[in-house]
């Protein structure tokens, strides 16, 4: 049933180590980047960061091909930005300007991106997983190659839509690679006061999918076993299930107090962080010199710099646009012409 | 060639299906059953289990699924039994299928066609006779199609097919059985204006779907007291055409809205606003309104037929709009 | 996990038997009238029988105190019947009179009847088990000690709502006891085109629920592990699951002609009619000799026969009473006064 | 006493759970969180796990066993975390709340209060910005209340949880932070009423809830203008208080509804009909509507503030009704 909590040990590539190490750095500069924006009032809404569980997006981004497709949630910037949406298209989103990748329609709960087959972005609690499933369904039906990447948070689990969806996928054998975010919160309630059954992967295994739990600190852990599962998927294995066991190293939004958890906890796992981690392997097998990481750390931040200036440069879209985009403009869709 | 209402719908998803390869019809009990209300009989055998597909009952999931397969390059016709069971599936509708364009600043369409039985009055009782297609309409994004006729149920969905937005159908239980005659070459229709289906001068009978019947035989009967009526078809929730509403009624300078929804926060408010609105100079009487009876639909038959719109009753407030007015 | 087929053979009581012989043909009688009465027209809207099925109803509610409460679906005139609602109250309902036990404002699918706590009735699938669930919290917090009986066909196993309940049921530890009654079709849809995992008591306890199959046709294997199950919520076990394996004889309702499944396959089961079984049972045992099982019969056809009599008799509701029961009349209910 | 309308609702709620022990709280993160707007805010400490209840992610199962439990005669209140996630549990809301007493003829009472934040305006795009309130109140067996106030954020709960039928009570999310007085005995108050928060005769502006505040602030700058506005908060929008709104438009002869529905098939619609229909001879103007525009809430904060009502357009149309009968 639910299987190997880490993948057998593989050796440390030095420059697959450096590159993982630099998404994820990429995104937690990001992530930081939005905090302060949000306090400097440049973002507004509900914003949710992804800090501390890096390590996820990074690992199982890197393994789908440019035709597989992405559906996330509300805490979806760092997949949106290693889907391959540009930093300053996700802030000048959050900005609310024309530049963004859904031109300030969307916000940071609702990150599109068409070119990179990225679908949101959705503020809806498991409200993602059915269109996953119906996106592998087209798949299969027209005999493509493809894997849809679902990612949810363990709070999702609860939800009437997890069950469907999962049996949906189960029952038809879609290729579909679910990836339950384990982060032990959903805002303030703990995983062990939601679920009767607390083992995710155990869970998923009760459709008949394969689940394997995984350390969601240990990015080559991650993507190890996102590889494994994609290729099953892709070579018609029918769904398979990731439960990534991380940690949000900050609060659910900028609005938590986080009364509902005490400081050591954060403590202790922050001893975990997955770029800490990474970066002291390398290191220890000197295959991180200081000025290499100190290049990761500026190419990261030069990243976000950059998209930081293309959002303040950015437009907002004139108010006579209000009512665009609720029904399609002619030619903007192929309608139902004939294939 | 003869036919019938729900013969014209099969004919339509046929159609769709032998014309499209992306147009696969998915639904509780749309295959080996044959439909619930034998809608899509014989198409499992004609077709597949691929494209003629049963789904376990999950309304929500199936409904996402539908969504997700548009997004993914198809064109799918879900089936909701009945409009009773789409209530489990509204977030999907309203936060992803009426949403997900314009929250990605026009990026994803969501080619979508829903089909669901709605109404009452065959005594199915409080939880399986809802009347929600006016809800629906008050949801941008989505187009809501209602249709009456033989023609609009063989020709709606191949219109909706082609728009790359979702379309929901929805077809009145009781007119399933309706025969009619069909022509042999019947194909699309538009879907973007209401029909005249009876011209008339005295007063504009408004109505759409299950209720046609019953204003077409209120019509009739006014005729006989010499008042004439006009009869709309609105066809289209939303958008509700409303040139031609606004059209009839400046002509007749009266109307009456006929709906089987329950009458507070209706379609028939929105119509009767509108109208107001418009013309509110060139109105002789208060727009009236023939809705439901505001009360879960009862199972016994007297208290059902009480609570819904009749002609008897559309007869009456035709009779006092045209009165008022002197 | 998913327990015993069968629990331990037990003597076979005569009286017992022959009194939950007399609880089947009860059931079978009205039910079989029911479909004689649609076809007379008396009888309108859905109408779902529970013929073949019998021995799960019979089996189950025999186990329930007075103080219980029990929901049920749309397939539930025996549910009813055997909870202690009058035939005669039963039938007047699908008449559509005030005599009914809704007062006609129900109709076949939601019988209600408060004064031996049958809380319908309910016609969206899986739309009772939430109740139940709440039933069964107010017990938990009002300190009674009460068991709410939950009945619901595998269909509603794929529904969002039985997953939640589940959840919530065992992770709040109430006194539910979900009945699942598995006559392996929803409506024409076969359970392994449905669930992608057909062992449905196996499912259940993967939400750490005590789940057991239970060969439906045998009333005594029913009641026994009934009996156990309902012993154990009673004494704060949580909540328990019974996979109840049946079939159902007739067509799902009156509309459906039945294309979906083989006649053989009808066939082959009607073999284990559960009162024939029962019935063969206690012949062989010598527990009923011939006029004791005349008896029975005509027992069964006189209350039916009484119940058709008393819904002839009976008065529609006046058309002045339209809007009555859609909100509390003044007086109805006890409404928030201090307890 | 110096108070909140966040600190208004605690209190009420906290005076529920110390009068009366059948009542709980339940819903997501309305414990350990402190309520995901902070409404419930050290009420888990002083009253326990058990009365405040926090629930996993599961809308449908939560609001049906907040039903179960009314039902087995505890006084639950479910807090639906926002109207846009009560989606999710409509069928519950619709199909068993609303219908169990009909259904039964009589006998199965749901004294269930529901509380769920409502409304746009924080910029949090289209799925977290919806304003249905006017949806629910179209549906027979539901009681919808729309505290605009301190005192009604206060004192409607008490009424509610005496109402034996499920009341849904509708918080603006803009309102929260309102700061304002409380007498220090506030308790119940009436739930059947309309209130005329500011007397006027030359027009009548309708409205509720989260547009309250913006409507009187259109009042005082019409005043300026030598325009007398009549402010009229319905606070209950299931059943309408029809007797105070006709008495008020009968007197000002016009009428603006302010809503922050999208505006076809709105609340406003049904206002608007009815003030046609009872007062249709008295109207010297058609009946305005304020609405929101008919777009998924855009998060960027100028075309958010575009979509939804605003003091300046309330004025707007108010000037157009008064100038409109001359
Ligand atoms: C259906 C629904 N219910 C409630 C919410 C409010 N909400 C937003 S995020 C969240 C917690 C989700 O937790 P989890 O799924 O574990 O994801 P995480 O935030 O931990 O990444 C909640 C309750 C929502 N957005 N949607
Ligand atoms: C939510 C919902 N979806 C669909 C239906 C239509 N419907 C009525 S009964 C039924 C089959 C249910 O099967 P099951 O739960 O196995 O119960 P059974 O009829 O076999 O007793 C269906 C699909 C419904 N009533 N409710
Ligand atoms: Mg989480
Ligand atoms: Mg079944």
């Amino acid at each position: 049933m639910s299987g190997p909590l880490a993948p057998p040990p593989q050796p440390l590539d030095p420059a697959h180590g450096r590159h993982l190490l630099l998404q994820m750095l990429r995104v937690r500069r990001l992530e930081e980047k939005c905090v302060e924006l949000y306090s400097a009032a440049k973002i507004r809404g509900f914003l949710h960061v992804y800090i501390g569980e890096e390590a996820v997006a990074a690992g199982v981004l890197g393994t789908l091909g440019p035709d597989d497709a992405v559906v996330a949630t509300y805490r979806e910037h760092g997949h949106a930005l290693l889907r391959g949406v540009s930093a300053g298209a996700i802030l000048a989103e959050m900005y609310g300007l024309v530049e963004g990748c859904c031109r300030g329609r969307g916000g940071s709960m609702h990150l599109f991106d068409a070119a990179t087959r990225f679908f949101g972005g959705n503020a809806i609690v498991a409200g993602g997983l059915p269109l996953a499933v119906g996106m592998a369904l087209a798949d299969k039906m027209a005999g493509r190659n493809r894997v849809t990447a679902c990612f949810f948070g363990e709070g999702a689990v609860a939800e009437g839509e997890f069950h469907e969806s999962l049996n949906l996928a189960a029952l038809w054998q879609l290729p579909v690679l679910f990836c339950c975010e384990n982060n032990l919160y959903a805002m303030g309630t703990a995983l062990g006061r939601s679920e009767s059954q607390t083992d995710i992967a155990l869970k998923a295994a009760g459709y008949e999918i394969s689940a394997w739990a995984v350390d969601g600190m240990d990015v080559l852990a991650v993507e190890e076993a996102a590889r494994r599962a994609v290729d099953a998927v892709r070579s018609g294995g029918g769904p398979h299930f990731l439960e990534l066991r991380t940690y949000r190293f900050r609060a659910h939004s900028m609005f938590d107090p986080e009364r509902y958890r005490e400081k050591e906890e954060v403590a202790r796992w922050l001893e975990r962080d997955p770029i800490t981690l990474l970066r002291t392997a390398l290191e220890s097998a000197g295959h991180l010199p200081e000025p290499e990481w100190r290049r990761l750390q500026s190419d990261a931040d030069a990243e976000v710099a950059a998209g930081v200036d293309f959002a303040e440069a950015g437009t907002p879209e004139p108010l006579a646009d209000l009512t665009r985009f609720v029904y399609s403009e002619p030619g903007s869709h192929d309608g139902g012409s004939r294939p | 060639m003869k036919s019938s209402y729900r013969e014209a719908l099969r004919a339509g998803i046929r159609d769709a299906l032998q014309r499209d390869d992306r147009v696969f019809l998915m639904g509780e009990d749309v295959g080996a059953y044959g439909g619930s209300f034998a809608v899509s009989l014989g198409l499992l055998e004609e077709f597949g289990p691929e494209r003629i597909r049963d789904t376990p009952l999950s309304e929500s999931g199936f409904v996402g699924a539908g969504i997700g397969a548009a997004l993914g390059g198809m064109r799918p016709i879900v089936e909701i039994m009945t409009v009773n069971f789409s209530l489990l599936a509204l977030d999907q509708l309203v936060n992803n299928a009426a949403s997900l364009l314009h929250m990605s600043g026009g990026q994803f369409h969501v080619p979508l066609v829903v089909r669901t039985t709605t109404g009452a009055g065959r005594q199915l009782g409080a939880q399986h006779s809802h009347s929600l297609e006016g809800w629906y309409a008050h949801i941008p994004g989505l187009r809501i199609l209602a249709p009456a006729t033989l023609e609009d149920a063989r020709g709606m969905l191949w219109t909706a097919l082609e728009d790359p937005d979702p379309v929901l159908i929805f077809e009145h239980g009781s007119l399933y059985n309706v025969p009619g005659e069909l022509a042999e070459d019947a194909g699309a229709v538009d879907i973007t204006s209401a029909a005249i289906r009876r011209p008339g001068t005295a007063v504009t009978l408004i109505t759409y779907g299950g209720t046609l019947p019953l204003t077409l035989e209120a019509a009739e009967q006014l005729a006989g007291e010499g008042i004439d009526a006009e009869v709309l078809d609105l066809r289209s929730l939303r958008p509700l055409d409303d040139a031609t509403i606004l059209a009839s009624v400046a002509k007749t300078h009266r109307a009456v809205v006929v709906d089987e929804g329950w009458r507070s926060g209706s379609i028939s408010a929105e119509i009767s606003a509108r109208i107001s609105e418009r013309l509110f100079f060139e109105l002789d009487a208060p727009v009236g309104r023939v809705c439901s009876a505001e009360v879960p639909i009862p199972y016994s038959k007297h208290l059902e037929l009480a609570a819904l719109p009749s002609a008897a009753r559309v007869v009456e407030a035709a009779r006092e709009a045209v009165g008022a007015g002197g």
